[in-house]
């Protein structure tokens, strides 16, 4: 399905707001990304349940999934008028684009688990320190929570990048990296995270009062402008989501397991590392302002970006 | 048909193949280009039919005419047997079966239908490409040696099928020939070519075939041709 | 019965060599898991019926791209080989394309294309086209003379030369062409399958490696080319049927 | 002349087409760059020289693989080609590493080699490998019979036969083998540099597109594009030299 | 030399090309077979090249022969130029640019020494690989019908060369030929072959060369040649 947004006249789009019964919008379909990992529970819940689909059947429209896991690519999906919701897109992400000049906005939160993401060196590594990793080589996803976890504990010994030498790789080329003994740290998260600290390699850090590790909810403005009901209706579904988990926790988790190959153990271990809640609380505006300043600190970004601005106000 | 045409071609230093030659094609005839190796019979033949084009001079073609070609060279197609070989000119619709089979009988063939080039000896594949080219049934019919791998008997044979095809078909038809007996039994005019000139031209339209070559104007006419050749190539 | 064994000798080799070294320990299960495990996750996605569904899935993109490739490399090649004039019109674009990295556009494909098939179809015909282009045009241009001439003689007109002269003397050519091609469609899944996949063998490998599954990851390996030298063997075989013969088989 | 404005036509439109759609508004620049915005960061980096770093490092990973490439199927496609009878040792794992994507390789690779130049330079060879090995196999193996029975006739050795009868046969083959190997080279420069490379083309694209900088992106694409069709050109033009004439340049 | 030899061949259906064949071959002298297009000569001498199997029966070579081959088509390397052709079969050290350039001019082929094979008429192929066959110096020369596409001159300027090497340099040398008349000039000793079988054999050691072939001892051998051929071929 590659239909691009049907651009309608003005009327018809304010027709939207006046009669409830039959509204009509800019699109004929809901594209929804589908990232499950590290342990993107809600994903999987509402994926199960269909809670989605359900919730846009009101309206006729069906939803439609896409398997777009990182964070660019989910960032230009959306600016391709593809997808409507990126559920579950890292802060650094919609912060990047949004600087490039992409027409994004966070409509709420999906996560934030700084726990999940934590810096590994090897087995019988001397490193203790921030101080320790002073020189050494560092594997891990540049421009994501993971480096901007980096930087934070870097800065906790006085050290900034340019003390260490970073290798920019995915999360699995990372694992291979540390593993094969070619670098010194890894910077891992979720599921891999889980087994390399179950096998015994050290946990140096985790992402616990460094980074929030804030993950969001986004959709582009013009989407919202033409279609407020259906941004309405979305965070409506996340809320029965939320309501779901708490009230079937046992079940919430075999689901989880199932869908992700997981065992029970695993993700009984993983899962109270992260915190569900949607609400876009004052903490987050906050952590993703210091994220914005990281990022520009580094010089990812050359354009400053309105954190404020990026949130969309609903009632 | 008439023509007049004169040209030359490049080796790597200019090499005037053909020479302000001028010649002029009876049509409904066999006229024989006669002339040492490499003198330039090949070229000749190839301009004639259109395969070569000439730097200067002009050459009239009577218009409509379906013209065929024996190369010097077998030329089939070694992916085709020599049953497809001999109906490659033909559309689907024209394959007349009996007539096909009638032809490769006389090339000698028989039995050989389904082999494949590669499979036949160098005659038999002169052979095949002298049907394919008989199986087109073309109003003028070029030939470059196309008996020099055959031997004695089966080149008698195919001279008097040609002789054959030309009386009752009346088709015009160029044979070009390095053996002068060859030019002497077939020819009705016999131009000797040298060094890109026409060296001589001899009309044999009087003598009747089939003919024999060793009558003595025949005999006398060969040591002509020979005493031309062999003058010229002394200078 | 003996080109069996020189055949499985190296292969047995090489799985006992993994299974040493996976009972060796050197690395944990997840990062290089044995054979034994590798073998039962395989079999897991037997029975469930997943692997299959990856696997048509797969294989009908693959198969989609390399057709729509092979078409146009034909009709290009066609060009190419037989009007070499046109070349400057297209040649310089063609000739930058074949140097850029598919893996690169894929932005540009999600913007243009968006993310449903018609993208990821497009990376695998970027992946395959060239080759196919390549030696068709090779194929085609190095036709010998001297059978084109033998058309002429027999009043073929261009139509003619090209389908019963140029075409069977290039087929070696476009043969191996399609084959290397073929081979290339395969190798595209992964980056074809990265533009928003939930299912197939490239989506596999990748979700695989997210969940930190490296047994997943090396049945998908293994399928891609078991799959992938499965289909070779197929397209060998109907072309030898199709040929009975009439050409050598150099390309096989 | 002529040929210069048949080949700059095309493009220009196409440079047109660019900078209208892009003054349309239709996308951001953050989707579609103008063109004027990707020429201004080509200068950026042009006059900061970190252009030119990155093509020299990619260059020589690129010609380092691709060399590598060329000598082991050069040997690989002798072996094949010359003695068809050692074909079951390996036939079946090429013909199976022929379908498998370099890109699922990549942890691997890793775990093995590491992350230094090693792995980025497999990635490399694993990708022009195999037209360059098919196309040499074939070449050599559709030698004609007749011309190798001349060898035989003024008693060549095997290896006389070889450099002196099979060799130039099948140069053209060789050769076209060879130029798409190399434009394969340039298209995996993304998944070599993909393994923690801080410097190269593949690399200024995956950081620029990480960044969301879809302006160094298409420098990028352009840039290799540019810089692997310029290599192509040496490439031919060297051949030419080389060979003056001796073989028809249908491979060209 | 003396051998033995048997053997036949597959087209399609079962061909026996050479059905109990037995010769022998006299070392250094000249053989020429003799035989109609298609019987086999072809065959016969690339067994005895060595280039083709045998199915049954034996074949004695002797040991140590330097051995070269004029085939039935010129085979000339068309990436190489006639003087990189002729100079194919040997080493570098022994090239000897005196030797090769009188026998470039044996052949006729001055002035074309840089000429493609592309560029040569069919003849200059033809002459070209005959000069690599006598370039390699060989003590064996096998020819398979290395005049037929020459014209009479330069045809018999080559048999008078051949003659020449041969009583010179006293090579054994095994001549496939359709034409009589050439075997009749050249052959110590001639094999009619027809069928796969050796009709019968002729030793011509009593005449001198040069020969006339119009004395009336080779007029009655030609005689008795063609009375064979036709009668075989009429059964
Ligand atoms: N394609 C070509 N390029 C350059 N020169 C050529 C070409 N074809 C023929 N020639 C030259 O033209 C001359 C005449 O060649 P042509 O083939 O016409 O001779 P011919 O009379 O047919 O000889 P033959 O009886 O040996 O076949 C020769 O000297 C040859 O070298
Ligand atoms: N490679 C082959 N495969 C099958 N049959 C063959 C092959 N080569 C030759 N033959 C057959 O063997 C027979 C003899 O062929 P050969 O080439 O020996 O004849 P030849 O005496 O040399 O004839 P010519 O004078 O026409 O050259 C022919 O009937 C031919 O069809
Ligand atoms: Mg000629
Ligand atoms: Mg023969």
């Amino acid at each position: 399905g590659e239909e691009k947004p049907v651009e309608q006249s003005a009327g018809s789009s304010s027709a939207a707001e006046i009669s409830e019964t039959a509204p009509e919008f800019t699109v004929n379909k809901i594209g929804v990304t589908y990232v499950k990992s590290p342990l993107n529970v809600p994903s999987i819940i509402e994926k199960e349940k269909g809670i989605f689909t359900k919730a846009f059947s009101e309206y006729g429209l069906p939803v439609e999934y896409s398997n777009l896991t990182t964070g660019p690519e989910q960032t230009q999906a959306l600016a391709s008028g593809d997808i409507q919701f990126l559920y579950a897109v890292g802060a650094t992400s919609v912060i990047l684009s949004a600087s490039n000049g992409a027409d994004v906005k966070i409509i709420s939160t999906y996560s934030r688990s700084p726990e999940a993401f934590r810096l590994f060196a090897g087995k019988d590594s001397t490193i203790q320190t921030a101080a320790d990793l002073k020189g050494k080589k560092i594997a891990g996803p540049k421009g994501t929570i993971l480096h901007e976890l980096l930087v934070a504990y870097l800065a906790t010994a006085g050290l900034t990048e340019s003390d260490i030498e970073f290798v920019s790789m995915g999360i699995p080329d990372s694992q291979a990296a540390l593993v094969g003994g070619t670098v010194d740290c890894a910077l891992l998260a979720g599921p891999v995270a889980y087994n390399m600290a179950k096998d015994g390699y050290r946990v140096v850090t985790t992402g616990k009062d460094l980074v929030d590790a804030t993950i969001v909810v986004a959709t582009s403005g013009a989407f919202y402008e033409k279609n407020p009901l259906l941004v309405k209706r979305f965070l409506e579904a996340q809320a029965e989501i939320a309501q779901y988990m708490k009230e079937n926790a046992e079940e919430t988790l075999e689901i989880t397991a199932g869908e992700t190959e997981l065992s029970i153990e695993a993700v009984k271990e993983m899962f109270p590392m992260y915190d569900f809640s949607t609400e876009i609380t004052e903490a987050d505006i906050t952590s993703m302002k210091k994220t914005e300043q990281f990022m520009k600190d580094n010089g990812m970004i050359e354009n400053r970006v309105d954190i404020n601005g990026l949130i969309l106000k609903i009632d | 048909m008439e023509n007049l045409c004169k040209s030359y071609r490049v080796a790597e230093k200019q090499l005037k193949v053909l020479d302000g030659l001028t010649v002029e094609f009876p049509e409904q005839s066999i006229t024989v280009i006669l002339g040492r190796s490499g003198c330039g019979k090949t070229t000749l033949l190839r301009v004639l039919g259109g395969f070569e084009e000439y730097d200067s001079g002009t050459l009239l073609r009577p218009p409509l005419h379906k013209m065929g070609m024996v190369f010097q060279e077998p030329r089939l197609m070694p992916w085709l047997t020599v049953w497809k070989n001999v109906i490659f000119g033909l559309p689907k619709a024209q394959v007349d079966p009996d007539r096909i089979r009638e032809l490769i009988n006389t090339v000698g063939l028989v039995g050989f239908e389904n082999a494949y080039p590669a499979q036949l000896s160098g005659g038999m594949q002169q052979r095949a490409a002298l049907a394919r080219a008989l199986a087109y049934d073309p109003e003028l019919i070029l030939m470059d040696e196309p008996f020099a791998a055959l031997d004695h008997f089966i080149r008698e044979a195919m001279q008097d099928e040609l002789l054959r095809i030309f009386s009752v078909h009346k088709k015009s038809i160029i044979f070009v020939t390095h053996s002068i007996d060859e030019a002497l039994l077939l020819g009705q005019k016999i131009l000797v070519l040298d060094q890109g000139r026409v060296e001589q031209e001899f009309s044999l339209e009087s003598f009747d075939y089939p003919r024999d070559i060793l009558s003595p104007e025949l005999i006398d006419v060969k040591k002509n041709i020979i005493k031309i050749i062999t003058q010229r190539s002394i200078t | 019965m003996k080109n069996f064994w020189k055949a499985a000798l190296p292969i047995i080799v090489i799985f006992l060599l993994w299974q040493v070294v996976s009972d060796m320990q050197i690395w944990s299960s997840y990062v290089l898991p044995g054979p034994g495990q590798v073998f039962r996750s395989f079999w897991a996605m037997v029975k469930s019926g997943v692997l299959l569904l990856h696997i048509l899935v797969s294989l009908w993109r693959v198969l989609t791209g390399f057709l729509i490739a092979f078409v146009l490399a034909f009709l290009l090649g066609i060009l190419a080989g037989v009007r070499p004039a046109s070349a400057p019109y297209y040649r310089h674009i063609v000739e930058f394309m074949r140097n850029v990295p598919p893996l690169s556009l894929i932005a540009l494909l999600i913007l243009w294309f968006g993310i449903g098939e018609t993208s990821k179809v497009i990376i695998i015909v970027l992946a395959s086209f060239f080759p196919m282009f390549l030696n068709i045009k090779k194929g085609l241009a190095s036709c010998d003379i001297k059978l084109l001439e033998v058309g002429h003689s027999l009043g073929f007109n261009k139509i003619q030369k090209f389908c019963r002269i140029m075409l069977p003397h290039a087929l070696p050519d476009i043969l191996v062409g399609m084959r290397v091609g073929l081979g290339y469609s395969w190798r595209a899944i992964i980056g074809a399958e990265m533009i928003a996949a939930s299912r197939g063998l490239g989506y596999l490998i990748l979700d695989a490696q997210q969940m930190s599954r490296s047994d997943k990851v090396i049945v998908g390996i293994f399928v891609i080319g078991i799959v992938g030298y499965l289909c070779d063997c197929l397209f060998s075989l109907a072309i030898r049927k199709a040929l009975h013969g009439g050409v050598d088989n150099s390309w096989s």
